[in-house]
């Protein structure tokens, strides 16, 4: 939609940044940055999934932390019965090949997202958003009772999982393995959001009745988003599980989904990279607040207020109009 | 069958407190078309404000009028101050914003109170059960909570349908532009509900001090649930909030008390009580996803 | 007798209590405009929901060219020949005018379970959605967003979208309402010229229009017709006279 | 660009911000608990913590204790550790509260060759397969603190035992440790809810069952509910309770008052506690803080005891780690709980003793120590750690 030619080189300037910044944070003595960007990433994938039938599409879900942890626990589980050398349900074998579970992860929440979508697309407005968050607390509800895999406690994955010829013990390879998955995501989500598809799903946001009117049956457009939607989500829940080595129901509580929503809002509902933004704004500000101060929960709530009264549009809007200003 | 009853009574009991947040969810929700995360936040300064001055007075019964005020107050506040700049926006902005001041408000609380849970007695007139039937023994104070509860579900009724006030809100439920046109300040009307609201948020609050742990994040807690009783009964309906909320009580206690009996007769004892405390953790979910596939706008509005 | 493009039988419709329509019968043939009138609150736009299959009848049936629709939804009617346009204009607003057209192009030619390509840069979508445009007399706003637009470039637009999904019949919701002499007039003329191709059902206040424009009409009165008839007979007829009045909004 | 770089410079200047180091003194990185309905526990750990510290140091040498909140998520947790590691360069580290957000950080931090002393924590995964040469725990293995009170039960004389607990896996391995060394009958058993706040359905159960006993398991909140509940319903005076120390402490009793009077519960340690290490403790505690002591701070107590220990025998050169480690497990350092050793997985061996609620002498309730119920009580899953 920006049609300047700004854009292109700002997304370069970024991602050369984000490719030297490791090396930058390390020489500076800043090391953990690394860790804090490769959850950025990670949670920018998620919130950018959450953000296509939010903000693209208009489906306001509250449930989104369920794929989230559908992904992550995919890993867990898969490599909990690898480690065991105990196949899952008896014939299938654990794995702790990326390459494998990533694929798995990410079909699997497609196919939760299919049954949670079929059901929950029924209704609309604040029903879409109860409905969505009671299927993901019954997801919640569900692990936490599964012994099996660590229950409330969580599922520890010693090793994270291994890809051909790198070493995934190394955080800058996790970082760079996230970066590049991350690039090929919006990529992807870019090409999306533009096409056909995506030009419909953005034309039901506007007006449902007109895009009926037209002839487009909706719901299985919608179905549809939701379930690239929660596929995206699930592949951000599996590469947090390699990352933090550890899956949890707290991947799914309804305070995940509701972060979720927040990074969205932040970064700016509706744009392609606000939802980045936004992840990164939360949890920079999240982690230096409580680096500052115990109270940190205060600061990030006024600051939170701030946004909503006072930008029109999240960080990235109130970004873009100080930058429009100042040029 | 006294076990039933004395379950029945249960529910009861647990339906109307949650009616008692509900009602002014739903009427905040339904009028002013805001979603309000920081309903529980109200609930919980009600708690804070009603079992200090209880505890510090040594009378449970200035705790009451404690209590009440401050959430009207907070509620008043907040609505002041952040709500009435989200009327007619999105309701993601009510959202982030809402979810701002559930922070705000338990990092306050925190630093006001300590990170203790509050402790607060029984008046001795409360103590203790009663006889209701040969027996079936209940608590004095579980029976004032649906005492009141119900009397609040009346004063409501009567409210809502026999004052002029009350046309407004019943109007403004339906069709707001519509109250508008009546010439009415809407402005004042808006506050005045906000505050209704908080006002029974508060005293939720307060009753729950002597049965539950006063601490930060009580207030989360139930908000799902209430939520979920809102969207239940129909947006912006009392009366779809009140029924939904005893349906809900009841529906929530019987799981509890009679589904991993029922598991036990097909299965082995702890396996049924492991799946039957998992399906009743799920069970109010559970019944909002099947109202919500049968009626979508919840029971009681009618589907156009 | 050709089979008509669209066939009405005995069409109800409740609201409670409310007949809002009431045993309807109703036929449109083929290169014909079939004008409805009625007072306000008669239940024209129920009527044409109906027909969209956007509110679901309690009675009667509803044929396409011969064909029954009544179990199919909006979506399948659209694609056997059916458009409306919107009397309160249903656009959307965050897309450009060009956008709006192409859309509906879009959606007519097939699925759109497309994911990679740029549905912006495809040339032959944009040069067909112009054609619409062209026709409607819009061509120079092509691209300006919707919610820039003037009243009536919306009607025209809207106009624009359902021709743009090869309509049999094309349901006109009050096209003329709330225009200027000048911007009817030249509605009328796009109407006229439309005549060759489809067919239309016209709802319309403007009785300059409606007889300008329609081979019958009929007169739609607390949710029943009360006449139908050529433009001389609806003229004439005194019971259509006095129960004549305008009509209330529905809103997008 | 210009945000990113606005951001970056924030964090930048939040990390310039942290207290600056006296020389030589040790960094202890402590990642706790502090906001949310558990933020007591996390308070309580860090000021037993630094009651141990004398003019900031601990055996002598002087320490720099850093101290975060993890906010109870365990990706948070991760990252301050991820921080602590490798920007402060930290060896030594303390505080998780929770068995979730250990599992997340504890791993990091002993596979980077830094320490991790637990001061509550004491899930099995860590005690059992996981175990780690670097990983110690103070506290307790999770499972002892319900079998000892399953012997309790069975001391006391109780044939027949109600059981509750929510359902989750830390309410699972309650009943089941309760269940090891309880010798009677299981009158019922049920699981409750994590979010439950009405727990009338159940005691109506628990009523019909007539058992002789009670044994629950409701940390924090939902155990001042649950015996508040229970009290208003009659049921302490007809039912005798057992509990393990999670569902009772001194935040607990304050919050529960009168309704908890004639409970029955195991710990490994209590205020009462009569040796000096225990009446130094109490002291310093009262004297520093104006509220109810519990089990958490004197767990942390004795984390930092067992530090100095340490620190003191290698004269707080941490950088040698095998010479630290083997100076830790000795645990030669006086605890408050009187006896104290790790064993083979570095968890505790400890004795645990009965205790009751009863009316103190200024007509509050107080916790006291009545006798012993296991001496040198182990954990089952050292048979698994093969470090």
């Amino acid at each position: 939609m920006e049609k300047s030619l700004k854009r292109p080189a700002l997304l370069a300037a970024l991602l050369i940044a984000l490719i030297a910044l490791p090396t930058v944070a390390d020489a500076a003595g800043f090391a953990a940055l690394t860790s804090l960007a490769t959850r950025v990433l990670i949670y920018g994938i998620a919130a950018a999934s959450l953000n296509f039938v939010l903000g693209y599409g208009g489906m306001v879900s509250f449930g989104h932390a369920a794929f989230f942890g559908i992904g992550g626990y995919t890993v867990g589980i898969l490599y909990q019965h690898y480690s065991l050398g105990e196949p899952l349900f008896g014939f299938i074998p654990g794995t702790n090949q990326m390459l494998i579970t990533l694929p798995v992860a990410v079909v699997l929440s497609g196919i939760m997202a299919a049954i949670i979508g079929a059901l929950s697309l029924r209704t609309g407005g604040v029903q879409f958003i109860m409905i969505t968050l009671a299927f993901a607390q019954m997801l919640f509800f569900l692990f936490v009772s599964l012994k099996t895999y660590g229950g409330d406690d969580g599922l520890i994955i010693r090793r994270a999982n291994e890809l051909p010829w790198l070493n995934m013990r190394d955080k800058h390879t996790v970082y760079y393995v996230c970066l590049a998955i991350a690039v090929l995501f919006f990529a992807v989500l870019w090409r999306l959001v533009n096409s056909r598809f995506g030009n419909v799903i953005v034309g039901l946001r506007q007006s449902e009745k007109r895009m009926a009117a037209i002839g487009l049956p909706a719901y299985r457009y919608k179905l549809v988003a939701f379930i690239i939607s929660g596929m995206g989500c699930g592949l951000a829940g599996a590469l947090m599980a390699n990352f933090l080595r550890f899956a949890s129901p707290d991947m799914m509580h309804w305070t995940k989904s509701g972060e979720l929503m927040i990074m969205v809002i932040l970064g700016g509902v509706g744009t392609l990279f606000g939802p980045l933004i936004g992840a990164a704004v939360f949890i920079v500000l999240e982690s230096v607040l409580a680096s500052w101060t115990e109270n940190w929960q205060l600061g990030l709530g006024l600051i939170l207020l701030f946004v909503v009264l006072y930008t029109q549009g999240g960080v990235q809007a109130l970004g873009a109009r100080l930058v429009g200003r100042s040029a | 069958m006294t076990l039933f009853l004395e379950q029945l009574l249960n529910g009861v009991q647990f339906g109307v407190m949650l009616f008692l947040l509900a009602a002014g969810l739903t009427l905040i929700f339904g009028i002013m078309g805001v979603i309000n995360l920081a309903h529980g936040s109200i609930y919980m300064i009600g708690a804070y404000a009603g079992t200090w001055v209880a505890a510090e007075t040594g009378s449970f019964w200035l705790g009451i009028p404690a209590g009440l005020a401050a959430a009207a107050f907070a509620g008043v506040v907040i609505e002041f101050l952040v709500v009435r700049r989200l009327y007619g926006r999105d309701h993601l902005d009510q959202v982030l914003a809402t979810f701002g001041l559930i922070l705000i408000f338990n990092q306050a609380i925190t630093m006001l109170f300590g990170r203790q849970p509050l402790f607060v007695s029984m008046p001795a007139l409360l103590d203790g059960s009663v006889e209701l039937l040969p027996g079936l023994f209940y608590p004095v104070y579980r029976l004032a909570i649906i005492v009141v509860g119900l009397l609040v579900a009346l004063g409501l009724y009567l409210l809502i349908n026999k004052t002029r006030v009350g046309m407004l809100v019943r109007a403004g439920s339906t069709n707001r532009e519509m109250v508008r046109a009546l010439g009415v300040d809407v402005r004042l009307l808006y506050t005045l509900v906000f505050g209704l609201g908080a006002l029974l948020a508060g005293l939720a609050g307060f009753m729950a001090g002597p049965i539950l742990a006063v601490q930060v994040g009580m207030g989360e807690q139930i908000l799902i649930t209430t939520f979920v009783v809102v969207v239940i009964g129909g947006v912006g309906s009392i009366r779809g909030a009140f029924f939904a909320s005893l349906i809900l009580g009841i529906v929530d206690t019987s799981l509890r008390a009679y589904l991993p009996g029922l598991l036990r007769q097909i299965m082995v004892g702890p396996e049924a009580d492991a799946l039957g405390a998992g399906i009743s953790s799920m069970g109010i979910y559970l019944l909002m996803a099947i109202v919500l596939l049968i009626r979508p706008k919840g029971l009681f509005i009618r589907n156009s | 007798m050709s089979t008509p493009i669209l066939n009405v039988r005995g069409l109800v419709k409740r609201f409670g209590g409310l007949l809002a329509t009431d045993h309807v019968d109703l036929t449109v043939k083929p290169g014909e405009i079939h004008a409805l009138i009625g007072p306000n609150g008669a239940g024209k736009t129920t009527l044409i929901s109906q027909l969209m299959g956007e509110l679901k009848p309690n009675e009667g049936t509803i044929e396409l060219a011969g064909k029954p629709v009544d179990d199919l939804s909006t979506a399948k009617r659209v694609s056997l020949g059916l458009a409306r346009t919107f009397q309160i204009t249903c656009l959307l607003p965050d897309y450009t005018v060009l956008d709006n057209v192409a859309i509906a192009v879009q959606v007519r030619q097939g699925h759109s379970f497309r994911f990679w390509g740029n549905a912006r840069s495809e040339a032959a979508l944009r040069e067909e959605a112009r054609k619409y445009l062209h026709t409607v007399g819009m061509e120079r706003r092509a691209d300006e967003l919707v919610a820039n637009l003037s009243h009536g470039e919306q009607k025209q637009l809207e106009l624009a979208v359902a021709l743009a999904t090869e309509p049999k019949l094309l349901l006109l919701d009050e096209p003329m309402a709330g225009l200027g002499h000048a911007e009817s007039q030249q509605m009328i003329g796009i109407l006229r010229n439309l005549k060759k191709q489809v067919s239309m059902l016209l709802v319309e206040h403007d009785m300059d229009a409606v007889f300008a424009l329609a081979d019958r009409i009929s007169v739609l009165v607390y949710g029943r017709i009360i006449a139908t008839g050529s433009v001389e007979e609806i003229r004439d007829n005194p019971e259509v006279r006095t129960a004549y009045l305008g009509e209330g909004e529905e809103v997008c | 660009m210009i945000l990113k770089k606005a951001l970056l410079a924030i964090s930048v200047s939040a990390f310039a911000v942290l207290p600056a180091l006296a020389q030589d003194a040790v960094k202890i990185g402590m990642i706790t608990t502090l906001t949310g309905p558990a933020g007591y526990l996390g308070q309580d750990v860090r000021d037993g913590f630094k009651l141990a510290m004398e003019d900031g140091k601990l055996g002598g040498v002087p320490v720099d204790l850093l101290v975060e909140d993890d906010g109870l998520k365990p990706g948070q947790g991760k990252q301050i550790a991820e921080r602590f590691l490798n920007e402060d360069k930290i060896k030594l580290f303390t505080g998780i509260v929770f068995s979730n957000v250990a599992g997340a950080t504890v791993p990091d931090i002993v596979d980077s060759g830094a320490f991790y002393v637990s001061p509550n924590a004491g899930p099995s995964n860590l005690a059992g397969k996981e175990c780690n040469e670097n990983y110690f725990v103070v506290s307790w293995q999770n499972d002892s603190l319900h079998e000892s009170a399953g012997q309790l039960a069975t001391n006391l004389g109780y044939k027949k035992a109600f059981i509750l607990a929510p359902n989750y896996q830390a309410g699972k391995d309650a009943l089941a440790g309760f269940k090891r060394y309880f010798k009677g009958e299981i009158a019922g058993e049920i699981y409750t809810r994590l979010d439950q706040t009405d727990f009338a359905a159940e005691l109506a159960q628990v009523r019909a069952a007539k058992p002789d006993v009670v044994f629950q398991f409701h940390p924090g909140g939902l155990g001042i509910t649950f015996l508040r509940q229970y009290e208003q319903a009659g049921l302490m005076k007809e039912i005798p309770m057992v509990v393990a120390e999670p569902s009772m402490d001194g935040v607990t009793l304050a919050a529960v008052g009168d309704a908890a009077l004639g409970l029955n519960l195991t710990s490994h340690w209590n205020s009462d506690f009569d040796n000096a290490a225990n009446k130094k403790f109490m002291d310093a505690w009262n004297k520093a803080y104006n509220r109810p002591v519990t089990y958490y701070a004197a767990q942390a107590y004795d984390t930092a005891l067992a530090y100095a220990s340490a620190l003191k025998a290698t004269d707080g050169n941490i950088d040698d780690a095998d010479a630290f480690r083997a100076a830790l497990r000795k645990a030669d350092f006086e605890s408050v709980r009187g006896k104290f050793s790790f064993g083979p997985n570095q968890h505790p061996v400890q004795d645990w003793y009965a205790l009751k609620v009863e009316k103190g002498p200024e007509g509050k309730p107080i916790i006291k120590t009545v006798g012993e119920v296991f001496k040198d009580h182990g954990d089952a899953y050292a048979a698994e750690c093969k470090m």
